[in-house]
């Protein structure tokens, strides 16, 4: 399941940023980020792909990390037990191979079709819109409309939060409709728990009124608190009776 | 001699009774300087008499009752400040609690092994009494002079206990003590003088502003 | 034994390229015969693919290269998920511990990609069917694993070739009620990915009520015959998984192997056919429903053999 | 040869006294400071600790004690130079000499080895530090004065009548009674038990007013609240360190008496409390000062609790004395010089201080930072030993507590400390004419230094005085 909903959620973070047409007229023509902050970004990604394509590389870093670990983890005594070494774990042979073979399989099939389907731009027409007269940006599927029906389906737990347009004249004009849900674990409970704990803490403040003659009471309570507590009860009880 | 120890030590018990239930400060003043002499005669009494006990009592009976009392007196007088106590809890409840203080201090004594050979039985128990009379005072009187007088109860009811062992401490420190006794009076004779400047009252109603 | 593999692993390849259309053809045919028509000849998705591969293309002006990307990529992931599931009972090309996630990812991508493209027509059609298909792979997944991690569990292997070998024969007998429960799941898993009858109408025009065909409406030529050949072979892999635990018999005979293999899967595509012409849609309210009900079938096959296999 | 640390400050206190002019009198205090550093720098280093009379010596907890006292005074009188000359409207007469009065008094509890005697010190060291919070001269210090002599007397005289029990225990236990260390270290195991407990009791609610564990810590926010930084340095710094070592050589005396699983449930319990009130009154704290003066119990309830912990918790214990006296320095001294720039201790004004006082804005901030126990600083050392002592002992309760007063600790200065420290400072703030100087800001970053430098690695001098007081207390070799 947390496979299927992480790749839901990056079509629509993908899809609703970066394609489709501009939903709104861009104030300033928007201009690629200078080289600095690109580079940074090609390299990590790089680095994923060298990892997916080659992990037998990655493999006695990561081992030697975990012997470390475990070997802290019998340091009372006793031989360190190494972890299962992650080599024989994965197939990394296998995996190397088929990722290979989808990396080059992609890109030829990629490039083949392209070239088949060569359109110059003069050529291109605009998306099949089943005929409806004046198709805008905005009816595009934005990214909570694409989630829609996912939130539906949780609703239990992301209580999404809906701003819908109450009509109120016989002729309603403009209407608006607009649902977000919020980060649920954050708002729902646990700011709320710290700020009913802060609440009950503000209420031990009247142990310190400020007037001396209580802050005297408690250094004597003190005394006699610590006296009782090591003076067992019962030899306390046999105390009261005088001998 | 211990008979007259003995007495001496009820009276001073009295004494604890006669300060909870004082309503003037005068007569409070007076009644610890009285106490401070009961207090300063016992050491002569208790110990065979020796160059260090009578010194230690001469010292006694001339601080705790001739300079403090008059330290106190002069604050009192430059103060245009009405003379009664303000008690926080009533005169009557104090009263009882002294009671309730002085049995318990008595069951208290009862019971911790206090070596025979003293000549005096009743010397714990009034020390207790004395100690547990001084902590009411403090707790239940509002002026900040009247907390003063309830510290040196206090000490009196310390100073008590340590007859017991007056050759544990030496001179020197015996000495000591009762110089710091003079200089705390002091110092809180003087903030008292501040506070009633700053604040044109004593009690100490007006010094609760620092509060949680 | 050593040249029967090879065999095996030359002949799985060719299959799974001209084996899919054929399956189409044998659907339409099966809903043709209860509707009472002729219906379509059998070879004629080839024609089709023929004749796209070679048609002209129309291009929208607000796609990028994610467009063509998207259809080439899903082709090739579902390609190499076949490469991973044993055909013929045999051993697939492809065989390590741990496959079976591999292969559940692979279809993952080439829904993926699929549904990037549709979402970079900027089209709302497309839109809604990508949202649809996304949501409905995150009910379906589940099924899908829980169903093969049962299967791994009775036989003990842990890659695709090891579940469905001869295993499969040993745990019909000692685990049926976990055999049935997970047939059925992967049997509605095999419904909800090649988007057939209960969840989407592969034939109907009216693009509101689609899910799959309106994610590939805006593809044309060359690009929707990968697209129409892509989801046909995905079929023949899902319907291989179905057929692997359904024809428990082992049989040496390579040959033969192959063509009870091919009869099988023929059999696979006419169920699918009189599923399709029985049932109607449901509606996309219910649809999640059916969903989970297939999660809960394979999980509880799942649950079953907690007890009883190690 | 304990001359040279007490008796120097006494004679620097005369001579402030006898200076007339206002401003070259502040210039005796760094000069006695640091003579007091270098006497007792050689003092340490010669290892002659027997004093010429009887009742002085310098026990392994004293040695400590007055090194880490000596050190945040040299820091506190190179502060008080330039602070005195911001305040030069004030006389300080009166200031200079209570303060060198003060650490002649502190020296002297170091020193002294008899229970009478350390008493009369503290007491004095109490009688001497009242007027220097009275320095601000408002009606807020004149009410803290008040009740920092107040309950300070009261606790003290407990503490008297405590040594007294202790005294008479020895006698009834067939000693002649003494009051000395060694003697009463010699007779422990003839003590007699109910005087001793009465003893123990009385002295830990005594002198643990003086250090301000709760329920007895009720006027710490107000008197380091309205003191100026430098003195709520000295208190929360030194004088508190006094008094916990006035317990620790009690303690020492229980334990050689063998009553040690009597004494640690106390102790765990008082050191479990202060934490919890602490934490509590952490929460929405406006005034910072306020809030240093809660950290400040807090930090007691864990020496308390760790000194409760046995052979463990000591060595942790110790080092955190030394690590809690320098960062409170550090933040006592940062929060003077933004009190006195903003003119207003309560969040609601202050705002920004990282942008008006670069400086202090980033102590303060690193203050805050080793206060709460982050891993570079030093009190993280410390409080995770203690922590580890806890568990090994397998206390999960007191973990547990532990564990979460760290946390509402850590939330409750976050949100004050951040508030103060970013955010951009309100035109009044940045009219006001106080800006870090050489002197206000040197002082406190040595000490920052010191700690990180505690965080990184425990010098070996250091470290040996250390062991040496784990063994004092009679537990043999601290962990490693």
């Amino acid at each position: 399941m947390i496979g299927a909903l992480a790749a839901a959620c990056f079509v629509k973070a993908f899809g609703a940023v970066f394609l489709g047409v501009a939903r709104r007229p861009h104030e300033r023509e928007p201009v690629e980020a200078p080289r600095t902050m690109l580079v940074p970004m090609a390299a990590l990604a790089l680095l994923c792909a060298a990892i997916g394509l080659l992990p037998a590389l990655a493999v006695p870093f990561l081992d030697r990390a975990a012997a470390t670990w475990s070997a802290a983890a019998t340091a009372g005594g006793g031989a360190p037990v190494p972890l299962r070494t992650l080599a024989p774990v994965g197939p990394l042979g296998w995996i190397t191979v088929l990722s290979a073979a989808l990396w080059v399989g992609a890109a030829a099939a990629v490039l083949l079709l392209r070239r088949r389907m060569r359109v110059e731009d003069d050529q291109r027409v605009p998306t099949w819109d089943c005929g409806y007269a004046a198709p805008t940006a905005r009816m595009q599927y934005s990214s909570s409309s694409f989630a829609e029906m996912l939130v539906a389906i949780f609703r239990w737990a992301l209580r999404p939060r809906e701003h819908a347009p109450r009509l109120r004249e016989l002729f309603p004009k403009s209407a608006h409709h607009r649902s977000h849900v919020d980060d649920v674990v954050l708002d729902r409970w646990f700011l709320p728990v710290l700020r009913w704990i802060a609440r009950k803490l503000l209420w031990l403040r009247f142990l310190q009124p400020g007037r001396i003659q209580l802050y005297i009471l408690y250094v004597l309570i003190a005394v006699l608190a610590l006296a009782l507590s090591t003076v067992p009860v019962g030899e306390l009880l046999k105390g009261l009776v005088p001998r | 001699m211990s008979a007259t120890a003995d007495a001496l030590l009820v009276f001073v018990l009295m004494l604890n009774f006669v300060v909870l239930g004082s309503g003037r400060i005068r007569s409070l003043i007076y009644t610890v300087a009285a106490q401070g002499v009961a207090l300063g005669v016992l050491p002569v009494l208790v110990h065979p008499a020796g160059l260090r006990e009578a010194l230690v009592s001469i010292g006694a009976i001339v601080l705790k009752s001739a300079v403090i009392p008059r330290m106190l007196m002069r604050a009192m007088a430059d103060l245009p400040v009405r003379r009664e106590v303000q008690p926080l809890v009533g005169f009557r409840t104090s009263l009882v609690l002294g009671a309730v203080a002085t049995a318990a201090s008595l069951l208290l004594a009862s019971r911790l092994p206090v070596l025979g050979n003293t000549a005096v039985r009743l010397l714990v128990p009034a020390s207790f009494a004395t100690v547990l009379c001084g902590f009411i005072v403090l707790i239940a009187r509002v002026k900040a002079i009247t907390q003063v007088l309830g510290y040196l109860v206090l000490e009196n009811g310390i100073f008590l206990f340590g007859l017991l062992l007056l050759d544990a401490m030496p001179f020197l420190v015996e000495i000591g003590v009762l110089l710091d006794l003079f200089v705390a009076i002091f110092v809180m004779g003087i903030i008292i003088n501040h506070i009633h400047r700053e604040f044109s009252s004593i009690s100490t109603e007006r010094l609760s502003t620092l509060r949680e | 034994m050593m040249s029967d593999r090879a065999v095996d692993a030359a002949v799985q390849p060719l299959l799974l390229l001209l084996l899919p259309p054929l399956l189409l053809g044998v659907i339409v045919k099966t809903k043709a015969a209860f509707a009472g028509r002729v219906g379509a000849p059998l070879l004629q998705p080839y024609h089709d693919l023929w004749k796209l591969l070679r048609k002209g293309a129309v291009l929208s002006r607000t796609t990028t290269s994610v467009f063509l990307a998207g259809p080439a990529i899903t082709w090739v992931a579902v390609v190499l998920a076949g490469l991973l599931v044993p055909l013929a009972g045999g051993a697939a090309p492809i065989r390590f511990d741990g496959d079976l996630i591999l292969f559940a990812y692979l279809l993952a991508l080439g829904r993926f990609f699929t549904a990037l493209a549709a979402l970079d027509t900027g089209s709302s059609f497309e839109g809604m069917g990508a949202a649809r298909e996304m949501t409905f792979a995150c009910l379906a997944e589940p099924a899908l694993f829980l169903g093969l991690l049962a299967l791994a569990r009775t036989s003990g292997g842990e890659s695709l070739s090891d579940l469905f070998g001869a295993p499969i024969a040993a745990s019909w007998s000692s685990a049926t009620p976990t055999m049935v429960l997970v047939l059925f799941g992967l049997f509605i898993v095999l419904l909800v990915e090649n988007s057939r009858i209960p969840f989407d109408d592969p034939n109907t025009h009216l693009e509101l009520t689609m899910v799959h065909e309106v994610m590939v409406l805006d593809h044309g030529g060359p690009a929707l015959g990968v697209v129409l050949h892509g989801a046909a072979v995905k079929l023949l892999v899902l319907s291989s998984l179905v057929v692997g635990l359904v024809v428990p018999v082992r049989v040496d005979a390579a040959p033969l192997r192959w063509a009870l293999f091919v009869a099988a899967t023929l059999a696979v595509a006419v169920a699918v056919g009189v599923v399709e012409s029985t049932m109607a849609r449901l509606r996309l309210l219910y649809v999640p429903n059916l969903l989970m009900g297939a999660c809960l079938l394979t999980g509880f096959g799942f649950l079953l053999l907690l007890g009883t296999h190690p | 040869m304990e001359l040279a640390t007490i008796a120097l400050p006494l004679v620097g206190a005369l001579l402030a006294f006898l200076v007339r002019s206002n401003h070259l009198r502040p210039l005796v205090l760094p000069a006695f400071g640091l003579a007091h550093l270098a006497a007792t720098a050689t003092t340490l280093a010669s290892g002659r600790t027997r004093g010429s009379l009887p009742w002085l010596e310098l026990d392994p907890p004293g040695r400590l004690v007055l090194l880490l006292v000596s050190v945040i005074f040299a820091a506190c009188s190179c502060y008080a130079v330039a602070y005195l000359r911001l305040r030069s409207d004030r006389p300080n007469r009166v200031f200079c000499v209570c303060l060198l009065a003060f650490l002649a008094m502190m020296s002297f509890i170091t020193w002294s080895h008899h229970l009478g005697l350390m008493w009369v010190a503290i007491e004095t060291s109490t009688l001497t530090s009242a007027p220097l919070l009275y320095f601000n001269r408002t009606g807020r210090s004149l009410e803290a004065t008040w009740k920092y002599l107040m309950v300070g007397s009261v606790g003290i005289a407990l503490a008297l009548l405590g040594s007294l029990f202790l005294g008479y225990s020895s006698l009834a236990g067939g000693h002649e009674s003494t009051l000395l260390f060694d003697d009463l270290v010699a007779h422990a195991a003839q003590l007699s038990k109910p005087w001793l407990h009465g003893a123990f009791i009385l002295l830990l609610v005594g002198y643990g007013t003086k250090m301000g564990i709760a329920p007895m810590h009720t006027w710490k926010p107000d008197a380091y609240g309205e003191a100026p930084g430098l003195v709520g340095a000295l208190l929360a710094g030194g004088m508190t360190s006094c008094a916990f070592l006035a317990i620790v050589r009690v303690f020492h005396v229980v334990v050689a008496a063998g009553d040690a699983d009597f004494a640690n449930p106390l102790l765990i319990g008082m050191g479990l409390v202060s934490m919890a009130v602490a934490g509590a009154f952490m929460v929405r704290q406006r005034d910072f000062k306020r809030m240093l003066a809660w950290s400040s119990v807090e930090h007691m309830g864990i020496l308390t609790l760790a000194l409760g912990l046995g052979a463990a918790g000591a060595f942790g214990a110790v080092l955190h004395l030394v690590n809690n006296g320098l960062v409170k320095g550090v933040m006592f001294l940062s929060a003077g010089n933004i009190h006195r720039a903003y003119e207003s201790k309560s969040t609601d004004e202050v705002a920004g201080a990282l942008r008006r006082l670069p400086v202090s804005g980033a102590l303060f901030l690193m203050g805050f930072i080793a206060v709460t126990g982050s891993p570079p600083f030093a009190p993280f050392v410390s409080e995770f030993a203690i922590l580890n002592a806890v568990f090994a002992q397998r206390r999960w309760f007191v973990g547990a507590g532990m564990l979460v007063t760290f946390l509402v600790v850590f939330m409750g200065m976050a949100a004050t400390v951040l508030a103060v420290v970013q955010g951009r400072p309100s035109e009044k703030a940045a009219g006001t004419p106080f800006h870090d100087r050489v002197l206000t800001i040197v002082p406190p970053a040595l000490l920052m230094g010191a700690v990180v430098v505690l965080g990184l690695c425990v010098p070996a001098p250091l470290r040996a005085m250390v062991d040496e007081v784990v063994r004092y207390l009679g537990y043999g070799e601290g962990p490693p």
